[in-house]
């Protein structure tokens, strides 16, 4: 019935690198360069030995609930490493912890996150990020926010945010989408579509055939790569990083990637998914095909990797020395930190760890002294 | 769903007991349809809704985007138009996203087209801190939602209230947001009668009879308070009130209880400042003047933000700062 | 850079009759007939002059803030014409009179709404339809629940939701595109692109070309219409409706129209925008086209005209009358209707009409009778 | 924006003041920017941005979507940026749909960092009822923030406090609720000095003093309870506080004065139940026990949704509803 096209649009699908390691040779031209792959190669496998790690803490009640990385290295990182360190500035979700580390992150703040200790996000000055966010959905407006201050002060620099597909689903999300849209502001939106949010498949998150059309809604430039393809992700993520740092607004990126663990360690994913889907994926690992191409190349060997895993062992023990060494939180700091000066009623709580007025007033009831306590205690 | 030999031979948690109401009343009512996020063949995160999804089918159980607004938006409609949604939000920090449909909407909607759309669900929300969870998974916003007009607020403490309270609610011609205080979800269990029953919404508990004070609380912090008063000396006798339903208030049983006794002390997790406690000890010093001993004193959160887990026991009001608040206000 | 296309889509656009009153014939075909197109004039010119009441009702303070549907007209009735009274639901915003009157709504609901008086929405049994909506964008989720209602019961039936252009930059919008999508349900998505949220133009509320194509985000049916041609109206709008009924799914329709009165009575548009744009659209009105087809076609005339313009004024007598005629509000009905029983805190304020417990029980400080006052009163 | 000859001869309206003390702070300090729907061009459906967008560019004084979690959030990100935003939130009743990102995202970074990252923004808001307004347009809902631990909730009753008080707030490090009584906007004029002065966050305002009993409020109701005083017998002497910042609350002030009168009424629009005028009501009887000769009393908002305006001068609590409290909490 239609007189005419009002719009038209398409998404577009890059893979370079495939499940073998094998190479589109045109397309890796541009892309990242042996060096780099080398390098992100071992951070790669640095995470996934931590990722254990912290596993095994939850497991032994040393920290915990923790949400697995696994399979999603190569999405994390890199998009992470497009990203120009104490420059550029990372909102992330709380499934991408090779880009934080990558990204200027001391590992032991984010064991030091999971095991219930707010200095875990006190995250030092010069990197360039915000703590993880436990609330889906709601740290993209922060990131859309920073690149806004970025863009009215003409600083060369662009945010990023992580977050799921589920994550997709709130309506923070098109708020962001739209604000960085309608400002044009340099703010790269980067989705882990890693097929599940909780027991939740992505086809019953939603209906549409990709993730990356949503940006279609505010004609935001898009792309859908394979997230278990270093080279595509990272390729896919520069273009679109300098795109926006040269003035040319905000993207979307979805990466197609795989949960490989469960939801989190409270989690039993076998309640609603089936193993033989999560074996099909662990065929696609980022790791496996990586190592694949670079033992191709004669970049890599058995020996190397033997190094490497002992390294990453070692990582992981000074890992977790650092974050279980650190003296137990003060108290104060709860209160100290509520506001940037401590109100006189939140002073008194601090002083007397007493709300009723008689503990921090016992003199109220005849009783001596502040925090006197009956005696049968 | 139907009860296991444990459940038999040692009673049910609160857990057991919010599914089975949900499963008996589901089978009585064919309205009613669960949704939210990972309930259905998840049966929820903390398996609440377990095995519902098997019995009712997907249309009636059912998962939902990752959607708070959505799920508290759509739950208004359906209850609009005849069903009776009982939409989980999985903890009561992500409630957040969902405030303006359940307040501005689910709450506003009786009065304002007078009585011509009303909004008949019941919000499940899990609440309150001590079980180690990550950020925005301890809240404890019920004053919030007690200062709005057109909800009812429950909070149940023990499996034998939840049951009955929650049948009452998924009765109720409004909305009710139903608390269940996660520490308690299985720590201990209790005999629940097998068969239908309901507890009325607006009727508070006396926990414990006593003379001398009078122990005003609800949720997880009632099993504190029962630990508070196994600490105090023998010759006290305090008085336990288990609020139960938040709003509308059982303004008499804390009042006759106040005459009697001419002390109060108030306890919950929420902050201190404008929480729900405040409104209590203001009812009592409106309607007790004369008999008032003592002041009302309070014994809540700090007026800080919910610590992550390493500092959350330092946060929570436990039986220490509980029966040291009765002891000094015993002694006033 | 991309190896092949993951999904593309477009937007069509439609208009029947171009705005002087020509019809392009083949479309016209399966649009709406004369006899149809006779009966909706009519009801429009008496929506007109309604709107034009209201305005002077709020200039001489018989009426609180008024929006204007003036120019919206073919959009509202046009959509509003493709549902079953008594059947289908109907969830507007604000500015769609037209349609609720067509779909049951006693004419003076509106105007008492606008009165403040609550009684305007309170909506006579047998109409399907919610009370106009203040707050923007929350009540799209309200159709999605309604219409997933009907599904769930295997019902014939659907629900249409009215929203401006300036609603799509909600959350809600999205979270209710996307429910309605990943669970098909029978929800159809009407935006009325009046150009303006209040005095933000469209280009400025989003980056996109139309509003339609953010249907594209969630895989669902869309067009873009001609909003103020009302047979293209009412034909994507019949269209998608009974698409849905028959198990579809939803439709989001944009129709492009224009507010050719300020936001509210309480705006002044001559602030924010130009009048040039606003005497370009002013050719547009549905109205005059409409005349100038039936003219052409020689089922109207300046008489029958006269005599409609007189018909309008009557009814717009008597629902001022029927507004105006009716007893001021009980004060009860606050207490009344905040639950369907009242609890005993709330009895004692609605008795008492205080809220101090002195007042409710002024036997606490030995006065006698409820409701006592001091006498200096 | 620079005097008219009507404010320079007649005094400023709080409108005027609000926006006298934007321009000068956007003026000194070249982070401040504001950001809202029609805060531009249109100067706000209230006027308080007029003229801004002109003098400080499109870039300073920003016409935002329709998107009022977008507003919030993204000005939390511009304030973790290093600016200082100032959103405007049209009215009161669109906090719903931001409420997510206030409380749990600025109220809570500074703690949940650890100091690493904080939230240095003013969310303007017009509050409150009385002016014939829609739906939604005229709630009181300040408890709900004054409730949240992170937060600083402020409402100015008069111009010259609007001023000095907006100026403190946008200097705060931490986010600030800057709540605009919308009745008062333009109800009068008063002098207001030219220059940069502040009025400090967390100091409440005696207005007249008394002996007799104490007069507790905030906001637009300040001017109602004035009215009051007028209508009582000349030998009752009552002090009346204006609270000026509601959190944190200025309790010294507060307790001074009923430790001297023995009596107390606090007035505000906003529903009694778990309003914040059971936090001051809780206070008082903690610490002016001894000193009470009457319970706290409340004149306050109905525990129903606030009406449509044809009834809403009878929700509000007016000059009659005052007195009359006064007087028997007078004869108690
Ligand atoms: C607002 C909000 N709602 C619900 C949750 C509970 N929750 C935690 S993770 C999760 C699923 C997230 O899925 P996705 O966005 O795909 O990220 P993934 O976990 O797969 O990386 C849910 C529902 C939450 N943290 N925040
Ligand atoms: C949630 C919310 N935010 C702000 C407002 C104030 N407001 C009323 S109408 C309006 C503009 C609406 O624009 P649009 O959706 O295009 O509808 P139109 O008025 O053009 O029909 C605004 C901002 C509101 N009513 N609700
Ligand atoms: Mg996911
Ligand atoms: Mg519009």
């Amino acid at each position: 019935m239609p007189l005419k096209t009002a719009y038209q649009a398409k998404v577009e699908y890059l893979q370079i690198m495939d499940e073998n390691g094998v190479v589109d040779e045109k397309l890796a031209k541009d892309a990242m360069g042996d060096q780099d792959i080398l390098e992100l190669y071992q951070y790669m496998i640095k995470c996934r030995v931590l990722d254990e790690t912290a596993f095994k803490l939850q497991r032994s009640k040393r920290m915990g609930t923790y949400p697995q990385n696994k399979g999603q290295e190569a999405a994390a990182i890199g998009a992470g490493f497009s990203l120009k360190r104490g420059t550029d500035f990372l909102v992330p979700c709380y499934r991408e912890n090779a880009a934080l580390w990558m990204h200027g992150l001391p590992m032991h703040y984010i064991f030091l996150h999971w095991m219930g200790d707010e200095r875990g996000n006190q995250i030092p000055k010069g990197v360039c990020q915000l703590p993880l966010c436990i609330p889906i959905g709601t740290q993209m407006l922060h990131a859309t926010g920073i690149a806004w201050a970025f863009k009215m002060r003409k600083e060369p620099r662009v945010a990023m945010t992580f977050f799921g597909d589920g994550a997709t689903s709130e309506g923070d999300f098109h708020e962001a989408m739209n604000f960085a849209s309608a400002f044009q502001i340099p703010c790269i939106f980067f989705c882990q579509n890693n097929q599940w949010a909780i027991s939740v498949p992505r086809e019953q998150q939603m209906n549409s055939a990709t993730v990356a059309q949503k940006a279609l809604a505010y004609d935001m430039p898009c792309i859908q790569v394979d997230g278990n393809d270093l080279l595509a992700v990272h390729k896919a993520s520069r273009d679109f990083v300098e795109r926006a740092r040269s003035g040319g607004g905000p993207a979307f990126i979805e990466a197609v990637t795989y949960r490989l663990a469960d939801h989190t360690t409270a989690d039993d994913a076998r309640r609603y998914r089936d193993s033989d889907e999560v074996e099909a994926w662990v065929g696609k690992d980022p790791i496996i095909r990586l190592r694949k191409y670079l033992t191709a190349k004669n970049l890599w060997n058995d020996a190397k990797q033997a190094a490497l895993d002992e390294a990453a062992k070692q990582n992981a023990t000074e890992v977790v020395r650092a974050a279980e060494g650190i003296e137990r939180p003060a108290i104060a700091d709860i209160f100290d930190y509520t506001y940037a000066e401590l109100p006189r009623e939140l002073a008194l709580q601090k002083q007397t760890m007493r709300t009723s007025s008689l503990g921090q007033r016992p003199e109220q009831a005849g009783l001596s002294a502040p925090g006197v306590s009956a005696n049968h205690e | 769903m139907p009860r296991t030999e444990q459940m038999i031979a040692q009673g049910l948690t609160l857990v057991d007991a919010i599914n089975e109401a949900l499963y008996q009343e589901m089978e009585r009512d064919s309205r009613v349809v669960c949704l939210g996020e990972d309930v259905g063949l998840n049966g929820g995160v903390f398996r609440v809704t377990e095995g519902l999804q098997k019995v009712f089918g997907l249309e009636r159980v059912i998962d939902t985007p990752l959607s708070e607004s959505g799920i508290m938006g759509s739950a208004i409609g359906l209850a609009m138009a005849g069903m009776r949604p009982i939409p989980e939000i999985q903890f009561e920090g992500f409630l957040g996203p969902a405030y303006d449909q359940l307040v501005n909407h689910a709450a506003r909607y009786r009065t304002r087209s007078r009585g011509a759309v009303t909004v008949p669900m019941v919000v499940r929300v899990p609440v309150g801190g001590g079980i180690h969870a990550p950020e925005l998974h301890s809240d404890s916003p019920e004053a919030i939602y007690a200062h709005t007009p057109g909800l009812k607020v429950l909070m149940p403490s023990t499996p034998y209230d939840a049951k009955g309270m929650l049948l009452s609610a998924i009765r109720d011609p409004d909305p009710v947001v139903f608390f269940e205080p996660k520490r308690v979800y299985r720590s201990y269990r209790q005999e629940v009668p097998e068969g239908d029953y309901t507890i009325p919404i607006g009727q508070a508990k006396v926990v414990a009879e006593g003379r001398d004070l009078t122990l005003v609380t609800w949720g997880a912090s009632v099993h504190q308070c029962n630990d508070a008063l196994d600490t105090l000396p023998e010759d006290v006798s305090v008085e336990l009130i288990d609020l139960r339903t938040i709003a509308p208030l059982d303004v008499d049983t804390i009042i006759q209880s106040v005459e009697k006794t001419g002390r109060c002390v108030i306890v919950h997790e929420a902050p201190k400042t404008a929480g729900f406690g405040a409104e209590i000890a203001t009812t009592i010093q409106e309607y007790c003047f004369l008999h008032l001993k003592a002041p009302v004193q309070r014994v809540a959160g700090f007026d800080t933000i919910m610590p992550y887990y390493k500092l959350e026991q330092e946060y929570l009001p436990d039986a220490k700062r509980v029966s040291e608040a009765v002891m000094q206000c015993l002694a006033y």
